[in-house]
């Protein structure tokens, strides 16, 4: 038989590293650490072949200043890493949210806290994700499922950092990110791709952290011929920090209101059989996976069972699930931790339906049979 | 091991269209220790990545045959290897208990390719995927200038498979 | 006689330093040297952490960017790596490039990667208002060492030659009209170089330390300072409680980016056609 | 400048305080060799113009941006 064309059988960390590359991503700084390490390891390799550039810095914080003074001389950049380094970076993550600098942080979820489990998975940072960096701001996350879904969330990662010049987090866990599927790469014409607005005004004129209509100034590269001041301290639309009150709050509410104003754009989710469902489940990432299988095994069984699968978990797919929330009256949040999302689909749902949680905490994912078990028990 | 589990999914996917998923677990050592190299091989969507009931199950060391036997599915494939795994796991399975090590070291002169041999026992006992999918899938990965030393291996898993069928 | 107005964003001055501060004094010996080497202002990035001393590339007309605390060689080194063709200073005082930054700060000298780091030494932290850092003198005073550091110090320059730094120098505020040679030479250094400038916070340090004014402290810095040439010929005695000026290391090894470029080259040796 | 220099015989035209900036520090009083400079209510005042050498010290040292030491240039030449 002929192979199938164009087909890779992959890892998600390699996919993740492939959907890089076709963003478009040219920098690379990390630092070793299980199990999000095969993603440095093929960028360290393959970025200088094609005029990358990767370097494994002393450690987390660095990795993260490292990817930040890159994006600002204009490459796309990233770094990967898992739970203890997620938690390393986070300072600095506030940094790229306060200063606008586009970038991309992988984080191959592991159980924690602390060392933890660092072989096997978790999707224990869900929160850290939202609110790991100190201070009021928002943060854009994605969550896939599988190995192809890993390539174009990876992409979209690039294009949503690029466009509203933040920080995105695509958040995989040990299990997506360490198994292998087919993934057959989409022509390069069918996939878009976004890049940061740089200035066309004279530099004279440029005003870094401008109040466009769009909310999202326009970034010119360092060395560019466009001198401007980026600073962590709350500052005005010259980049200079203030202590003006009206300035400081209209710069805070537009970095909050950049991501909130364009929510249609940003979420993105899917349903399955949801149409007539008694109970909808809810799940990401690894255990979407889980839960889409017993949605099978319920639904040849005769249980109206739906699934709500949310590939932007930040910002939530809010609205959608609030207009499920008004037919049906029992959700169950798959996931593997003590129920970071169910928390998020409590505050949504307010009440109108009855929210459960199916989870593991031990490593490993959740059994379809386990989710099947409590289908029953709701309905 | 953990390549030969790739590489049996990857002859399934790749070559011959199927869905196939394949994992690993491993404990915190670099090296050494038991590792499990799961793969699942579906005409169907395969949502759940980790093999439950399972159907075969290939064990080269006592302590993996013992602590991964508990999966196996009733009149599952139990495939061993002959000299390393002496006490066999209770339950009702079909055995096939054949010299993989030895035959790598003595009939192909090289024990790193025991992993290939007995990929080649594996799949001429369960026919999972045919003979010329596995080859294709095993060239396709071995460094180069190793091909002839890993088609050999192959070739001599089939043979002390057969032996045994 | 100099016109620093070119470099300056004037209307951010006057700065935050207090009076008397050292801080101006080495920022002019900076847009100096920066003059004198005819370095374009677009070529330029200047980064820094966060302290006193990290306030500098708000006042300098040049690609700036003040970071988080410590962390100002991460940053530059993500520049760099991604344009090696800008020049990239950085300018950190002694507690965000030794205590919170140390590890950035060895790093940095074993790659060599092509960094200019000016190091404000005032012995304290004096934005948080005069605590302890790790080059606070043994039995000076400071708001968290109030009844005298207990804790011995760095020096600075030999731990960035320890560390593979491929150019080393140290000066002093006092010594202005020599710093800005000093910080040429580091510039033009391909590699890893730094300059440490021990200067004086009569406000932070200085008050709870003896010292009752900027000049007190100057004074100090004078009689304390040796130049490496001076040095040579004094006995082990005679440097007692001395500190050695000028440049007291170079050698050229091998840059990082450099040695990253020959990697690129290669690994694609058809490029070029 | 150093005083090689301001032996070949430059001549002061004016040294420019900048008073908004001066946060009265003393240090250009100080490093002044010929006691040009004064401060009166902690600003930096000129008090003796012509004793000046033109050596430029204390723009040099001034961390204020604050003293522009401006020579005569008719006697550069």
């Amino acid at each position: 038989m002929e192979p199938k064309k164009n087909a890779l059988f992959v890892q998600g960390n390699h996919a993740c590293f492939l959907g890089a590359v076709r963003a478009g991503c040219q920098f690379f700084a990390g630092y070793p650490i299980t199990p999000s390490t095969e993603i440095a390891e093929l960028c360290a390799s393959e970025f200088p072949k094609m005029g990358g550039r990767f370097i494994q810095m002393e450690d987390e914080i660095a990795a993260m200043g490292a990817v930040i003074g890159a994006s600002l001389t204009g490459l796309k950049s990233m770094t990967a890493t898992s739970g203890p380094g997620f938690s390393l970076k986070q300072e600095n993550i506030g940094f790229a949210i306060m200063a606008e600098v586009p970038c991309v942080i992988v984080d191959v979820q592991r159980g924690g806290p602390s060392t933890g489990l660092p072989t096997q998975s978790s999707q224990s940072d869900v929160l850290q994700a939202r609110w790991g960096t100190h201070g009021d701001h928002e943060i854009i996350a994605l969550a896939p499922s599988t190995i192809p879904e890993i390539y174009t969330a990876t992409i979209r990662c690039f294009n949503l950092a690029e466009r509203y010049r933040t920080p995105v987090i695509l958040l995989l866990d040990e299990i997506v990110g360490h198994m292998r599927e087919v993934l057959v790469e989409p022509p390069a014409d069918s996939i878009e791709i976004w890049n940061r607005t740089r200035p066309t005004c004279s530099p004279a004129e440029y005003l870094p952290y401008r109040h466009t209509e769009s909310g999202i100034p326009e970034m010119a590269d360092f060395g560019s011929g466009y001198r401007y001041h980026v600073t962590g301290l709350c500052h005005d639309e010259t980049g200079f920090p203030t202590n003006d009150p009206k300035k400081i709050d209209r710069h805070v509410r537009r970095l909050i209101s950049k991501i909130g104003r364009h929510r249609d754009e940003i979420i993105e989710y899917s349903t399955r059989a949801i149409e007539d469902a008694d109970v909808v489940l809810v799940s990401y990432g690894s255990s979407a996976r889980s839960a889409k299988r017993a949605l099978d095994d319920a639904r040849a069984a005769g249980l109206k069972v739906g699934l709500f699968k949310p590939m932007t978990i930040w910002p939530f797919p809010e609205e959608a699930l609030r207009l499920l929330a008004n037919r049906v009256r029992n959700f169950i949040v798959c996931e593997t931790n003590m129920g970071q999302m169910k928390l998020e689909v409590e505050r949504i749902v307010g009440g109108k339906a009855a929210v459960h949680l199916v989870n593991t905490l031990n490593g490993e994912p959740i059994t379809p049979q386990s989710i099947v078990d409590r289908i029953r028990e709701v309905m | 091991m953990i390549l030969a589990g790739l590489i049996l999914a990857e002859a399934a996917a790749i070559y011959e269209n199927k869905n196939a998923t394949q994992s690993q677990s491993y404990g915190p050592e670099a090296r050494g220790g038991a590792s499990k190299s799961e793969v699942i091989i579906s005409d169907e969507d395969i949502d759940y990545p980790k093999a439950t009931n399972i159907d075969l199950l290939l064990a080269l060391t006592q302590e993996s045959c013992s602590k991964y036997a508990v999966d196996l599915k009733e009149n599952g494939i139990l495939i061993i290897d002959a000299d390393h795994v002496k006490q066999l796991p209770k339950g009702n399975y079909r055995v096939f208990s054949l010299p993989i090590l030895t035959a790598a070291q003595d009939k192909v002169g090289k024990l790193i390719v025991a992993n290939i041999v007995a990929l080649g026992a594996l799949v001429e006992i369960s026919k999972v995927v045919t003979s010329e999918s596995i080859e294709a899938a095993v060239l396709s990965r071995v460094p180069r200038g190793t091909e002839e030393l890993n088609r050999k291996a192959l070739t001599i898993g089939i043979e002390i498979a057969r032996a045994a069928l | 006689m100099f016109n620093y107005n070119e470099y300056l964003r004037n209307e951010k001055l006057p700065h935050i330093w207090c009076p008397g501060c050292g801080d101006g004094t080495v920022l002019k010996a900076i847009i100096r040297a920066i003059h004198n080497l005819q370095i374009r202002k677009d070529d330029l990035v200047m980064v820094s952490g966060i302290g006193c001393s990290s306030r500098t590339p708000g006042y300098v007309d040049f690609n700036t960017l003040h970071t988080t605390h410590g962390r100002a060689l991460a940053f530059a080194t993500g520049v760099k790596h991604a344009k090696p063709g800008l020049k990239v200073l950085v300018v950190s005082g002694d507690g965000d490039a030794t205590a919170i930054g140390g590890n950035h700060f060895i790093h940095a000298a074993r790659r060599n990667i092509d960094i200019t780091m000016i190091l404000y030494n005032n012995y304290i932290y004096g934005m948080t208002g005069g605590q302890a850092s790790p080059t606070t003198p043994t039995g000076s005073f400071a708001s968290t060492a109030p009844y005298g550091n207990i804790d011995p110090n760095f020096d600075i320059c030999a731990l960035a030659q320890a560390a593979g730094a491929s150019f080393v120098a140290r000066g002093t505020a006092y010594h202005a009209p020599q710093l800005d040679r000093l910080i040429e030479k580091a510039i033009l250094n391909r590699g890893f170089s730094l300059v440490e400038v021990m200067l004086q916070c009569p406000i932070a340090y200085g008050r709870r330390n003896r010292f009752k004014t900027a000049n007190d402290m100057l004074k100090w810095q004078k009689e304390h300072a040796v130049s490496v040439d001076a040095a040579a010929k004094m006995t082990a005695e005679e440097l007692e409680g001395k500190f050695l000026t000028g440049v007291l290391f170079q050698k050229e090894r091998p840059e990082f980016t450099a040695q990253y470029e020959h990697m690129i080259e290669r690994l694609n040796p058809h490029s070029e056609e | 400048m150093n005083k090689a220099a301001a032996k070949k015989g430059k001549k002061i035209k004016e040294i420019a305080i900048r008073e908004a900036w001066c946060k009265g520090c003393a240090i250009c009083v100080e490093v002044c060799p010929k006691q040009v400079l004064v401060m009166d209510h902690l600003v930096a005042k000129v008090a003796n113009l012509e004793a000046c050498i033109v050596c430029g010290r204390c723009e040099l040292f001034c961390p204020d941006f604050c003293i522009e030491v401006i020579p005569d240039v008719q006697d550069n030449s």
